[in-house]
């Protein structure tokens, strides 16, 4: 059976505006108060989406400079682009063992 | 496109392929003999467990307990790296890794890293590096919660350099 | 007089007392995970614990089994004297030693070492230390059986300068 | 009750020829023959026993080189004194773990 389009549908993967999802862990999720935002995203680098994150919230600066961004599962540098719908993550200072 | 993960072997590695689970994350206590078992062989006459665990008293600072959150899914992916990588580097015959995740009171451990080789220095030495790389750069973090219940997330260091470029 | 053993430490060590049963000889199977528990503590973090086991094959020779022999009375004096001096000497917070005597099939274990400390360097480094201690001058030998059956005593080296003058 | 005197009560405890018990293990216990050897000992030190075992079976000669002497419970060099009594054991190199 055929099913009613959706916007997801209309939508080409790259239009503008697609949402971008980012995970938070441990203190960054407690600053940012969630585990996941779903941020406004016209496409850019890792250092688009650093400015994007702190202009929104402040409070996560000095963390933030401190930390990396995973992006689709690899430790990005700021100059690599942010695919859309890939798969992003805040990454703070790790601490295991 | 982003470069893989600075820490994980990329492809071929020339040793062994990791065995499922070898790697892996439980939310309960570690069982260190059946890791240490896991990676006996015929071959190896050396064999190095390492269990961390939380300690009670830090200076004068009193922990009560640690409690720990991953980034599961990237985590299990570079600790397969890395165990590869440790299978080629120092010849190993066995190798696992299991760190445990939520509240791990003192005494109890966090982490189990065991590595089998033929000679003993292979097998120090393979596990020493595989804890210092978890330490370095494995997405997994601790929650300290002192003897009057303040819980605090360490982030010490800085991983803003770790990236590679695009 | 002869001088104290060049290995042990000699009378008051600023560390614990050893305690009684920490370093010793079995004639069976040792149990690795007995022996950790044994050292665990509230004050440590790092905990290590070595294996030696009998290993199948060395180069292109197969080894069958191994058969450990002791100057048991010296030998354990021997250990608990190292045991006093790693506590002391690394700021351990728990250390044992136990060697197997008698027939060990490839896999099995002859020996475990295990330490803990506050910290996982201290840990790691005490317990190879001791190792080499052993291997290097505790009296306890190994013979070698092959596949065929043949078997040699494992005489390395040369202990002749190793002990004090009168 | 008094009891009667025997060989042992009426020669003083450094008496020549009291014999001195040697214990040998593993590789070199092979060569002897045997675990534990008595020899007649008119005193001396680690070197006089050293001598006087090389005289009496020269097959130990090449292990006995790299061997270390072991009395009452203490590695001991060549100059060292042998007491009457004391317990003596041959230790070739070592190889346990």
């Amino acid at each position: 059976m055929s099913s009613v389009p959706t916007t997801a549908d209309r939508l080409p993967p790259s239009a503008a505006g697609s949402p971008l999802a980012v995970i938070f862990f441990a203190g960054m999720a407690e600053i940012v108060g969630a585990r996941r935002l779903e941020l406004p995203w016209e496409g850019g680098t890792v250092a688009d989406l650093r400015r994007e994150l702190e202009a929104g919230r402040p409070a996560l600066g000095p963390l933030l400079a401190r930390s990396a961004v995973c992006v689709a599962g690899r430790y990005a540098a700021d100059n690599v682009t942010i695919a859309v719908g890939a798969e992003v993550a805040l990454i703070p200072p790790v601490s295991g063992g | 496109m982003p470069a893989p993960l600075p820490t994980a072997s990329s492809s071929a590695a020339p040793g062994p392929c990791p065995d499922a689970g070898a790697c892996r994350f439980v939310h309960g206590p570690i069982d260190g003999a059946a890791i240490l078992a896991a990676v006996a062989a015929p071959a190896a006459g050396g064999n190095v467990l390492f269990l961390g665990t939380t300690r009670g008293v830090t200076a004068d600072v009193t922990t009560r307990s640690l409690d720990y959150e991953a980034h599961e899914k990237v985590a299990v992916v570079m600790l397969d790296g890395l165990r590869a990588e440790a299978l080629a580097r120092f010849g190993l015959c066995g190798c696992a890794i299991v760190h445990r995740l939520g509240r791990v009171v003192v005494g109890e451990a966090s982490i189990a890293i065991a590595a089998s080789a033929p000679h003993r220095r292979e097998a120090f030495a393979a596990t020493e590096w595989l804890l210092e790389q978890v330490k370095a750069a494995v997405p997994i973090w601790k929650c300290e919660e002192d003897g009057e219940g303040r819980r605090t997330w360490v982030h010490p260091g800085d991983l803003r350099g770790i990236g590679a470029r695009g």
